[in-house]
C-alpha cells in the first residue's frame, strides 16, 4: 500500500526563482491495483515518480509505504519494495555493461537471492519478458527499444518488488512493441499481484490498462476516481477536453 | 497542373562502416496529386528514408537505385543545383520535432523570407509582406513582433505553425510531412491537425504524411499506404485499410493499439527461415506457400493493393 | 546588457582577488628577506638587531599578513610595485614602457589562432573524412606538437638566416612581430581548429539545417549564415583559455626572440632572483586575463541570442 | 580492439619511447657526461653515431637518456592532477550547492593565472629544477581535470542508469566505483594524453631557457640550447634531440586524437584544456 499525503515539492532555480513541480498531492494506491495517473508533458508526473521512489524528498508532506515514511527506509529496503521503470530505454542501463553484468550487479547489490541462484533466476525471468538469453550479451546501444524496455522490467521483477512504477515506459515505443510490453507487464502483475503505477500522457494506454486514474495538471491532482468514472463522466473542464482531445481521433 | 510522383523499383541500402544495411527494397508507388497519402509504419520499416529520398535529404552514405518522377523529371537523377530549385518552390517539407526546426540564433522573419528573396528573387520589403500575410493567416495577432522573435520564445504550437509556414511559403505543389505527430502529446497531436487543415483549405491538397499514429492518419488521409521492413504490404482508401484491413500485418498492428486491446503481435517465430514473404515468421496465416512463392503487391481494386499469398 | 555586465565583473572579481592573493603569496615565500637586501642597498652590511627591527618596521613587514596584503594592494592599485631588486628601477616604468609589447604580440597571436583556428577548422568540417581532412588533422596534431622555440628556430633559419626577409630579434616595426605571434599562436591553432572542427561538424546534423537545406537554400548559404553562427557560440567561451594559454606562452617567445615585453622582462628578473617583478609579471598577466575574459563575455552576450532576451546565463 | 595499423602507431612510438628511456642505461654505447675533448663536436662517426656536440659528449647516448627527466615529471605531475581534479570535480559535479560554487570559484583563480605563469612564478621562488616544475605544472593542471569531471558527473548524475541503481539500492560508492569512474575513463584517458604532451612542451620550454630542468643532467631541450651556436655547421645536434620531443609529443597527441575520434563524442570542453 503507498499513500501520498499533501505532497508538495518546489525546486530552487538560483536567484530566488522557484518552479512548483509538485502542489499538495495526495491519493492512496490499495496493493495489487493498478493506478494510472496522466497528464501532459511538463505537468510534474516524472517528479512525483522520483518522490514516490524516495530519489527525491519532497518539500512538505509525506510518502508512506505500508504506513512507514519512504525516506525512513534504506536504499535495500526500499529497493525491495518499489521499483521504476524509466521512458528510454537504452538509457536505463550502463553503456558500457553487458545486459548479464548489469543484471547480475542488481541482483548482487539488492541481495534478494543468494548467489548460486542468480543464473537460474536470470534466465527464468528471460523467458518471462520473453527475450532470447543471446541479448544477455549484447550492449545496451545494440538492442531495439522494446527489447531494452523489456530487460529493465526483467531487472526489475528479479527484485521481487511490490510495487512497479512506470514513467512514460513506453511512450518512445511502437505500437506493436508497446502491446507487447504490456502484455508481459499484466502477466507477471497477475503472477505476483503487485501494484503498478502507470504515469503516460497517452489517456488511451491508460485507459485500457488501468483500474483508477489521477489527472495532474502543473502539479497538483485536478480529478482522480475509477477509469471508467473519469472517462464516461469527467466533471472537471480539463479533464473533458483531455477526453474530448482522444475522442476527436476515434470517429 | 499538379504532377504525381511516381516511384519505380526504388531500393535504398545506407553503406556503413561494416556492412550495407537495407532500408527500402524494390518499392513501386503512386502519389496521387490533390490527394493526402498517408505512409504507416513502424520505427525501421522505411517510411521516413523513402519520403526523404525524393527530396535527396538523406545523409551521404546513402545509396539510392531506381526512378522518382515528379511529372517528366526524374528527382533522383536531378544535379544538386536543379534539385536545390525544387526544394520548397515546388515541393516543401515538414519536419519532426517543431521546437528544433528554427535556427536559434536567426530571428523567424529572416528565416521564413530566405526562401522567397532566394527562389523568386523578390524585395526585402515585398518578401516581408508576403510573410507578415502568411503568419496572420496561421493565427499570428502581431506578425510584425513575431518576425523579430527567436525560435526559442515560442510555444511547441506555434513553432508547429512557424514549420509549416516554412514549408508552405512559396508556395509548393507538394507537401511531404516526416512524422508530425511523433513525442507529441495529446493537446499538440490536435493542434497539428488543425495546421494541416488549414494547409488543405488555403495551401495544397497534394501531401505526403509519414506517420506511425494510425488514427492521425486515418483522420488526415485519404490513401494509406502501409510499409513493413522496406517493402509496401498494402495500399488503400483511408477509411478501408484502417477498418477492414487485408494484410495480416496491417491487421495485427491495429489489434495491438490500446483501443482495440492491446493484442500483441507475436514475436518471431521462426526466425531462421528465409522466406519471400517478410512477415512470414510472425504471420498467424503463415503456410508452406508463403516460404516459397515469390509474391508481388497485386491489385484487388481501382485503389487497393495488397501483398499477400492468400489474395494471390 | 549592463545587468548581465555586473553579474560578469562580480563573478569575475573573486577571481582576480584570487590571483592578487597568490601574487603576494610569492613575495612571502620567496627566499631572501626583503629586509635585508635593502639594508644592504643602503651600505649596511652587518645590520645590528635594533637596525633590523626599524627596518622591518619601516618596510611594514612586522604587521601581520592581512594588513599587509591591504598596504601591498594600495601601493599596486596604483601602480607602485616597488623597486627592482637588482637594478633599483622603478618597476612600473619599466612594466608600463613594456607592456604595449607583449598586448600586441598576444593579441596578434590571439587574431591568428582564431582566424586560423575557424578557417581550418571549417575546411575540416566541409570535406569531413575525406584525404584533405586526416591530412589537415595529422597537421593540427602536429603543430601542437612542436615545442615553439624549435619553431622558432626553423623560421629563422628560412627567412632570417636564408631569405633575409624578417629580422631575427629586435624590435623593427611590424616585420619583428610576424614570426614571434606565428610561433605563438601555434600550439593553440591546433586545439582551436579540432575543436572548431568537432562544433561546425556537430552543428551539421542538427535539424535546422535540414529544414534550411529542404527550404531550397544553397550549401554555401546554410554554411555561412546558418553554422557558422550557431557553431560559433559554444567556441568563444574557449577563447578566453586561448588568451591565457597565448599569455602564457608569450614570456618564453618574448626571450627567444628577444622582444623587450613584460614575458623577457620576468625571465630575466628570475635568472636575477628579483621576486618584485616576478609578483607584478604574475599581477599583471592575470589582470589582463581577467579583463580579457570580461571582454570575451560580452562578446558572448551580443552573439548569443538567448541572453539579450533576459534568460540569464 | 581492432585498430587498422596507421592508428596503431602512435601507441607503438610511445611504447618504443618509453620502453628505451627506461633502458637507457642498457643501449647507451657512452655515459652521457663523459666529456671527451679530443673529439668533440665531431661529425658522425661508426663509434658515435650521430657524432659528439660541444663537449665531446655522445649525442646518441644524451638522446636515448634525454627524455628520462621530463618524461617522467610529466606523467608523474598530470597523474597527481588527475587524482586532485576527478576528486574535486567529482565532489562538485555530484553533490553541488555551496561544494560546487566555492570549488569553481577556486578553478577560476587557477584558470586565471596562466599556466607558464605559474612555472615560471614556481621557478624563479623556488629555484629552477625538477620539484618546483612538479608543484607548478600540478597546481596548474589539476584544474582542467575537475572541470571536465564535473561537468560528465553532473550529466551522469541525471542519467537513468544512475537513478536505476540508485533504486536497485547501490550505495553511492558503489556507484563512483562501478559506474561514474568507467564512464569518465574515455575523457581522462583523452585529456590525460593531451596534458602529458602539453607539460613535456612547456618543461622543455622553460629548459631551454635555463629555468626548468638543469644541467648536466641530459635533457632535449637544453641540448637544442646548447646546439643552438653550432646550428649551421652540425644540424645534427639540435635535429636529434628536436626530432625526439617531437615524436613523443605527436604520439602522445595522436592517442588522445584517436581516443577522441572512437568516443565520437562532441565534448568541446576536453579540446582545448
Amino acid at each position: 500500500m503507498i499513500e501520498l499525503k499533501h505532497v508538495t515539492k518546489i525546486f530552487k532555480q538560483g536567484l530566488g526563482q522557484t518552479q512548483i513541480a509538485l502542489d499538495n498531492v495526495s491519493f492512496d494506491i490499495p496493493q495489487g491495483t493498478i493506478m494510472g495517473i496522466a497528464g501532459n508533458s511538463g505537468c510534474g508526473k516524472s517528479t512525483l515518480a522520483r518522490v514516490m521512489m524516495g530519489l527525491i524528498p519532497p518539500t512538505s508532506g509525506s510518502v508512506l509505504l505500508d504506513g512507514k515514511a519512504v525516506s525512513s527506509y534504506s536504499r535495500k529496503e526500499r529497493s525491495q519494495s518499489i521499483q521504476m521503470i524509466f521512458q528510454h530505454p537504452a538509457q536505463s542501463f550502463d553503456p558500457k555493461m553487458m545486459f548479464e553484468h548489469s543484471l547480475m550487479e542488481a541482483l548482487k547489490v539488492s541481495q534478494r537471492i543468494d548467489r548460486d541462484k542468480f543464473n537460474a533466476a536470470i534466465r527464468e525471468m528471460l523467458s518471462q519478458v520473453d527475450l532470447s538469453e543471446t541479448l544477455l550479451h549484447r550492449y545496451p546501444h545494440e538492442v531495439s527499444g522494446g527489447e531494452a524496455q523489456r530487460m529493465a522490467i526483467a531487472r526489475a521483477l528479479l527484485l521481487k518488488p511490490k510495487i512497479m512504477v512506470m514513467d512514460e515506459g513506453t511512450s518512445m515505443l511502437d505500437v506493436s512493441v508497446q502491446a507487447k510490453l504490456f502484455d508481459v507487464l499484466t502477466t507477471a502483475q497477475k503472477r505476483t499481484g503487485m501494484t503498478m503505477i502507470l504515469i503516460s500522457h497517452d489517456l488511451e494506454v491508460i485507459s485500457k490498462t488501468c483500474q483508477t486514474l489521477a489527472v495532474i495538471y502543473c502539479g497538483s491532482v485536478v480529478e482522480q476516481g475509477t477509469t471508467e468514472q473519469l472517462l464516461t463522466r469527467p466533471k472537471t473542464a480539463y479533464v473533458k477536453k483531455l477526453v474530448e482531445e482522444f475522442a476527436f481521433f476515434d470517429i | 497542373m499538379h504532377y504525381d510522383i511516381q516511384m519505380a523499383d526504388v531500393t535504398i541500402e545506407f553503406a556503413l562502416k561494416s556492412k550495407r544495411v537495407s532500408a527500402v527494397d524494390q518499392v513501386n508507388v503512386t502519389f496521387k496529386a490533390g490527394k493526402i497519402t498517408g505512409v504507416i509504419g513502424e520505427t525501421g520499416s522505411g517510411k521516413s528514408v523513402l519520403g526523404m529520398s525524393i527530396l535527396q535529404l538523406l545523409p551521404k552514405q546513402a545509396c539510392i537505385s531506381g526512378t522518382c518522377f515528379f511529372g517528366h523529371k526524374d528527382l533522383y537523377a536531378l544535379d544538386a543545383e536543379s534539385m536545390r530549385k525544387i526544394r520548397g518552390q515546388e515541393i516543401g517539407l515538414i519536419v519532426q520535432n517543431p521546437n528544433e526546426a528554427l535556427n536559434p540564433v536567426r530571428t523567424i522573419g529572416r528565416q521564413l523570407m530566405e526562401p522567397l528573396i532566394k527562389h523568386f528573387d523578390v524585395s526585402r520589403t515585398e518578401a516581408r509582406k508576403t510573410v507578415e500575410a502568411h503568419l496572420r493567416c496561421f493565427g499570428f495577432e502581431m506578425p510584425k513582433k513575431v518576425m523579430q522573435q527567436y525560435t526559442f520564445q515560442m510555444s511547441g504550437g506555434m513553432n508547429q505553425r512557424l514549420i509549416a509556414i516554412m514549408g508552405l511559403i512559396c508556395h509548393p505543389s507538394w507537401l511531404i510531412a516526416d512524422e508530425p505527430t511523433k513525442g507529441l502529446d495529446a493537446i499538440l497531436r490536435r493542434s497539428i491537425y488543425d495546421v494541416f487543415w488549414e494547409i488543405r483549405q488555403h495551401y495544397t491538397q497534394s501531401m505526403i504524411v509519414i506517420t506511425h499514429d494510425l488514427f492521425f492518419a486515418k483522420k488526415l488521409c485519404e490513401q494509406i499506404v502501409v510499409m513493413y521492413q522496406g517493402e509496401i504490404v498494402e495500399i488503400g482508401e483511408a477509411k478501408k485499410v484502417l477498418t477492414t484491413p487485408l494484410h495480416p500485418y496491417t491487421k495485427g498492428l491495429l489489434m495491438a493499439t490500446p483501443k482495440a486491446g492491446m493484442t500483441p503481435i507475436p514475436d518471431h517465430l521462426n526466425p531462421s527461415h528465409e522466406s519471400r514473404c517478410k512477415f512470414y515468421s510472425r504471420c498467424q496465416f503463415a503456410s508452406a506457400k508463403c516460404k516459397v512463392q515469390f509474391v508481388e503487391l497485386r491489385e484487388i481494386d481501382p485503389d487497393t493493393m495488397v501483398r499477400c499469398i492468400l489474395y494471390d | 546588457m549592463i545587468h548581465y555586465f555586473l553579474k560578469r565583473v562580480i563573478s569575475l572579481l573573486p577571481v582576480w582577488i584570487g590571483i592578487t592573493i597568490f601574487a603576494f603569496f610569492l613575495g612571502l615565500v620567496s627566499p631572501g628577506d626583503p629586509v635585508y637586501l635593502s639594508l644592504t642597498r643602503d651600505g649596511i652590511t652587518e645590520p645590528s638587531e635594533a637596525m633590523v627591527n626599524a627596518k622591518r618596521a619601516e618596510l611594514g613587514l612586522d604587521l601581520p599578513y592581512h594588513i599587509q596584503y591591504v598596504n601591498w594592494i594600495n601601493r599596486v592599485i596604483r601602480g607602485d610595485f616597488g623597486k627592482s631588486i637588482y637594478d633599483n628601477e622603478e618597476i612600473k616604468a619599466e612594466m608600463l614602457r613594456r607592456m604595449p609589447v607583449t598586448l600586441k604580440l598576444a593579441f596578434s597571436a590571439f587574431v591568428i589562432t582564431v582566424v586560423a583556428g575557424l578557417g581550418i577548422g571549417a575546411v575540416m568540417a566541409a570535406t569531413r573524412d575525406t584525404i584533405l581532412d586526416r591530412f589537415l588533422r595529422q597537421l593540427c596534431t602536429l603543430m601542437v606538437s612542436i615545442p615553439g622555440f624549435c619553431m622558432a628556430i626553423i623560421l629563422i633559419a628560412i627567412f632570417s638566416e636564408c631569405f633575409h626577409l624578417l629580422p631575427t630579434s629586435g624590435m623593427e616595426g611590424v616585420k619583428s612581430f610576424i614570426m614571434p605571434s606565428l610561433v605563438l599562436s601555434m600550439g593553440t591553432i591546433g586545439t582551436s581548429a579540432r575543436l572548431s572542427r568537432s562544433n561546425f561538424i556537430g552543428e551539421i546534423s542538427k535539424q535546422y539545417v535540414l529544414v534550411a537545406s529542404a527550404k531550397g537554400m544553397s550549401k554555401s548559404f546554410i554554411g555561412t549564415w546558418h553554422i557558422f553562427k550557431n557553431a560559433m557560440i559554444p567556441i568563444i567561451t574557449f577563447f578566453g583559455l586561448y588568451f591565457a594559454g597565448i599569455l602564457g606562452g608569450s614570456a618564453v617567445i618574448e626571450s627567444i626572440f628577444a622582444l623587450p615585453g613584460m614575458g623577457s622582462y620576468v625571465i630575466d628578473a628570475i635568472y636575477n632572483r628579483d621576486y618584485f617583478i616576478i609578483q607584478a609579471f604574475v599581477l599583471l598577466t592575470g589582470t589582463i586575463y581577467v579583463l580579457s575574459n570580461l571582454l570575451i563575455d560580452m562578446l558572448y552576450f551580443l552573439i548569443n541570442p538567448r541572453m539579450k532576451q533576459g534568460d540569464s546565463l | 580492439m581492432k585498430m587498422k595499423r596507421m592508428e596503431a602507431m602512435p601507441f607503438m612510438i610511445l611504447g618504443a619511447i618509453v620502453l628505451i628511456t627506461i633502458l637507457a642505461p642498457l643501449l647507451a654505447p657512452f655515459d652521457p657526461e663523459m666529456i671527451d675533448m679530443q673529439n668533440r663536436l665531431s661529425a658522425p662517426t661508426a663509434a658515435h653515431i650521430l657524432g659528439t656536440d660541444s663537449l665531446g659528449r655522445d649525442t646518441f647516448s644524451r638522446v636515448l637518456y634525454g627524455g628520462r627527466q621530463s618524461i617522467l615529471l610529466a606523467f608523474a605531475a598530470t597523474l597527481i592532477s588527475m587524482g586532485i581534479g576527478t576528486a574535486v570535480g567529482f565532489v562538485a559535479g555530484y553533490y553541488g550547492g555551496k561544494a560546487d560554487l566555492l570549488i569553481t570559484g577556486i578553478s577560476n583563480v587557477f584558470l586565471g593565472i596562466p599556466g607558464v605563469s605559474i612555472m615560471v612564478a614556481f621557478a624563479g621562488v623556488l629555484g629552477p629544477g625538477m620539484n618546483s616544475l612538479l608543484i607548478a605544472v600540478t597546481v596548474n593542471s589539476w584544474v582542467g581535470f575537475s572541470r571536465i569531471v564535473r561537468g560528465e558527473v553532473m550529466q551522469l548524475k541525471h542519467a537513468n542508469f544512475i537513478e536505476g541503481m540508485k533504486s536497485v539500492g547501490a550505495s553511492d560508492g558503489w556507484i563512483f566505483i562501478r559506474h561514474v569512474l568507467p564512464n569518465l575513463s574515455d575523457s581522462l584517458i583523452i585529456l590525460f594524453a593531451t596534458k602529458v604532451g602539453s607539460v613535456v612542451l612547456s618543461v622543455a620550454s622553460l629548459s631551454y631557457l635555463g629555468l626548468g630542468l638543469q644541467p648536466p643532467a641530459p635533457d632535449w631541450a637544453i641540448m637544442i640550447s646548447d646546439a643552438r651556436p653550432y646550428f649551421r655547421e652540425h644540424p645534427l645536434l639540435m635535429a636529434a634531440p628536436g626530432a625526439a620531443i617531437i615524436t613523443f609529443v605527436w604520439s602522445v597527441h595522436a592517442i588522445g586524437d584517436y581516443m577522441r575520434d572512437k568516443l565520437d563524442v562532441n565534448k568541446g570542453a576536453n579540446d582545448a584544456l
